[in-house]
């Protein structure tokens, strides 16, 4: 895709960006890498940690679990994020804090806190969905058409 | 033995996101749309429920099992309404965590400002 | 680490080994108020598989509650093998309502109960009471 | 009086009387703490946001500028500046405050130096005796603005730089003591096809090159004519790329004399990856650190190249390229030029 880009270019571009890119500081991808892995599976690890406490302490079952513990885990990311600690983490980790739920739900609040000086309606409510929304709109989106095809499969097809 | 399973397979997770990120230079906003789409179209194919009893939250935190429970929502409802359960049953599974975030982000914006 | 995790939830259990394999669960007492007769066979039943680890089983005169702990490797499976060990049971107790699980919570459940019962301070309508509570939580869907 | 196809070249001499330059907490804690006027110790300055901060610097930066003069405010005739911020708002708000008849710009991070040479430009053809000129950024408000919410957890690479959080202001005069503008070459849109929001550096090193080049050509003098040649906000990866784009036209600029404002204004350590950028950048360490260094006689020609990408957030997400701009002034001591 970059390639197909560049050759729209006049030369004298391409050229430069070839020259520049020689001096560009690369992304460490391997050091990026082990850091999202750490802090990404310690995520996971302290999400597995509030299921179990969950399944033990309350009636919960693995089944249902699931939900209280993502809601637990965005109200600890809206502490961090509150108190300006998960973007040091995002800058540390990457990806490692970005997949997991607590990035959806940083996501939600930074845009949430940063647009309060827009007032409440406008700016947190027109903005709270600013940066997750495209993970709503494409999540249904795709389970919208990969349910369609299935119900259709089974329905018609005896799946 | 669930709690070493869930870090390691929550860690490769975020480490595809890694990859998206770095090497396709991809947005964040970009990486997590892909990832949501691909978790709901591992579970078409009967995928990613496995991967959740194998992982535990190794599977649930990551953004994919949005994907997930988006698609069984709707499959559960379409099983007694057909296809227009499809519709109807998206969010039966997945709200919690769209609604977390939007009460704790009213919450947040009430309390804190940010930080810089 | 590893082992430390995958082993202590089994061990809580203070199960009995059985026929040297290494399938932990506990024979209940017959007392004249419950007859776990029936939980004994399913577990009887169950234990030749290897790929369980560990199972807890309460019955009332309705229904039999079974909750198996598999391989954490054959967890991949775990639909599968749930539907596999379902049918079995309901093959081998045509006469009372199976219910099989592989929930955490369902095996805690059962666990206590179990110790309950052993313990003999629990009567045949509250065995039912929770017995049911059991399989309400089994039938809740996220 | 105009020499070659775009530099002016200034024979009344206008002076820099003086200047103001107001920082935020990270400047305080950075490199040259000294040399601002003000340094807050809140990123709010107690304002109810981040943009209504940069206003409160930009005004704080005027109104010092104006004091470390030894004129009076009612004899300023023009206020000259600019912002990045929606439609230069901040700016804008900030002339309301003064009073003062006031033209607005936008060249991003290379306002500074748009403002300073029009400055000159004006006060050299008699059209005003004292103008305020200057420009200010906020770390926060440019963050929201370019890119995410403050507090979102986003990675950036190492290419990204650091927005500075400051204010910085020059009071231009017909005559008095003082720096000399000597000359000012007016930038071309440079645009390489570069696609990197995260990536100014690289971006911006060609329209800083080709401004310089044709500063020197303009005015047929040799790099070696002035102490410093010091670029706005190229950081590590555009230094180092306009440096060799430079050599390898022959120009031959030494390591030493090329410096740039976004590796000077920060610490070693201080998290700001590829280095300082933002429009206050310039403003501040040009005003601030380069003339005290002129005033103190360490430096006596400094030939400032201001850097600037021309894009908004609706430009890079309609795939459109970074095009980029650079406005150099030089500025020499005065004794010198006696």
């Amino acid at each position: 895709m970059a390639d197909k880009k560049k050759k729209n270019l006049p030369p004298s571009s391409q050229e430069y960006q070839a020259f520049q890119q020689q001096r560009e500081v690369k992304r460490p991808l391997l050091k990026n890498c082990i850091k999202a892995f750490l802090v990404g599976g310690f995520i996971c690890f302290i999400g597995q940690l509030i299921s179990t406490a969950y399944i033990y302490f309350f009636d919960f079952t693995e089944q249902t679990a699931g939900n209280p513990t993502t809601a637990t885990l965005i109200f600890i990311t809206m502490l961090l994020t509150g108190f300006g600690i998960y973007d040091r983490i995002g800058q540390f980790a990457g990806a490692g804090s970005a997949v997991p739920v607590t990035g959806f739900g940083n996501a939600v609040i930074s845009a949430a806190i940063e647009h309060r000086t827009e007032g409440f309606v406008l700016g947190v409510g027109g903005n709270i969905f600013k940066l997750a929304g495209s993970v709503i709109v494409f999540g249904v989106f795709s389970a919208f058409i990969v349910a369609l095809i299935k119900t259709i499969l089974i329905q018609w097809g005896g799946l | 033995m669930i709690f070493f399973w869930a870090f390691v397979v929550g860690g490769i997770i975020c480490v595809i996101g890694q990859i998206m990120f770095d090497v396709f230079k991809l947005t964040p906003g970009h990486t997590l749309s892909i990832l949501v789409v691909v978790g709901a179209i591992l579970d078409g194919f009967g995928l990613y429920e496995p991967l959740i009893d194998f992982a535990g939250a190794g599977a649930t935190v990551p953004i994919t099992s949005f994907g997930n429970s988006l698609v069984h929502g709707a499959m559960a409802e379409a099983e007694k309404h057909g296809l227009v359960g499809v519709i109807t049953g998206m969010f039966e599974v997945t709200s919690s965590g769209i609604s977390a975030a939007i009460i704790f982000g009213m919450i947040g914006a009430l309390i804190f400002k940010p930080k810089g | 680490m590893l082992f430390l995790f995958s082993c202590s939830p089994e061990s809580e259990s203070n199960g009995a080994k059985n026929d040297g394999q290494d399938v932990e669960y506990t024979k209940i007492a017959n007392n004249k108020f419950v007859d776990q007769q029936k939980a004994n066979k399913a577990k009887k039943i169950l234990s030749k598989h290897d790929e369980i680890t560990s199972i807890n089983a309460v019955n009332s005169d309705k229904n039999l509650v079974v909750a198996i702990e598999v391989h954490h490797n054959k967890r991949f499976q775990l639909t599968d093998i749930r539907k596999r060990y379902a049918k079995e049971l309901k093959k081998k107790f045509p006469n009372i309502k199976t219910e099989l699980s592989t929930d955490k919570k369902i095996i805690l459940e059962l666990e206590s109960l179990e110790k309950e019962i052993k313990e003999k301070d629990i009567s045949n309508k509250q065995i039912k009471k929770k017995l049911k509570h059991i399989i309400n939580l089994m039938k809740e869907q996220t | 009086m105009l020499t070659g196809h775009r530099t002016w070249i200034f024979e009344n001499k206008p002076t820099i009387l003086s200047t103001g330059t107001v920082g935020g907490p990270f400047e305080a804690n950075g490199n040259i703490p000294n040399d601002f006027d003000l340094l807050h110790d809140d990123i709010w300055l107690q304002q109810a946001s981040f943009e209504k901060a940069q206003q409160t610097m930009m005004e704080e930066a005027c109104q010092f500028a104006v004091k470390n003069s030894p004129i009076e405010k009612e004899q300023v005739q023009f206020f000259i500046g600019g912002d990045l911020i929606n439609q230069i708002t901040p700016t804008s708000f900030t002339a309301k405050t003064m009073g003062l008849p006031y033209f607005g710009l936008f060249s991003a991070c290379a306002t500074s130096m748009e403002s300073l040479a029009l400055s000159a430009f004006l006060i050299n053809g008699e059209g005003a005796n004292y103008i305020l000129s200057g420009s200010a950024s906020h770390n926060a408000a440019v963050e929201k603005q370019f890119r995410y919410p403050t507090e979102y957890g986003g990675q950036k690479p190492p290419t990204a730089q650091w927005t500075v959080t400051g204010a910085g202001v020059a009071l231009v005069g017909k005559e008095g003591n003082g720096p000399k503008i000597t000359s000012a070459t007016i930038g071309k849109v440079v645009d390489m096809g570069m696609t990197d929001p995260f990536n100014m550096g690289g971006a911006m090193a060609p329209a800083a090159a080709d401004t310089i080049a044709t500063h020197l050509k303009e005015r047929d003098i040799d790099p070696s004519y002035y102490d410093l040649i010091i670029t706005g906000d190229l950081g590590h990866i555009g230094r180092e790329v306009s440096l060799d784009l430079m050599n390898k036209e022959g120009l031959q600029i030494s390591e030493q004399m090329y410096v740039d404002c976004g590796l000077t204004i920060y610490r070693e350590g201080q998290p700001v990856l590829a280095g300082a950028s933002g429009s206050a950048c310039s403003a501040v360490v040009t005003y601030g650190h380069f003339l005290n260094l002129m005033k103190q006689g360490e430096i006596h020609r400094i030939l400032v190249v201001a850097t600037g990408a021309l894009h908004s957030t609706l430009s890079v997400q309609q795939k459109d390229p970074i095009p980029c701009i650079a406005h150099a002034v030089s500025i020499e001591s005065g004794s010198d030029l006696l």
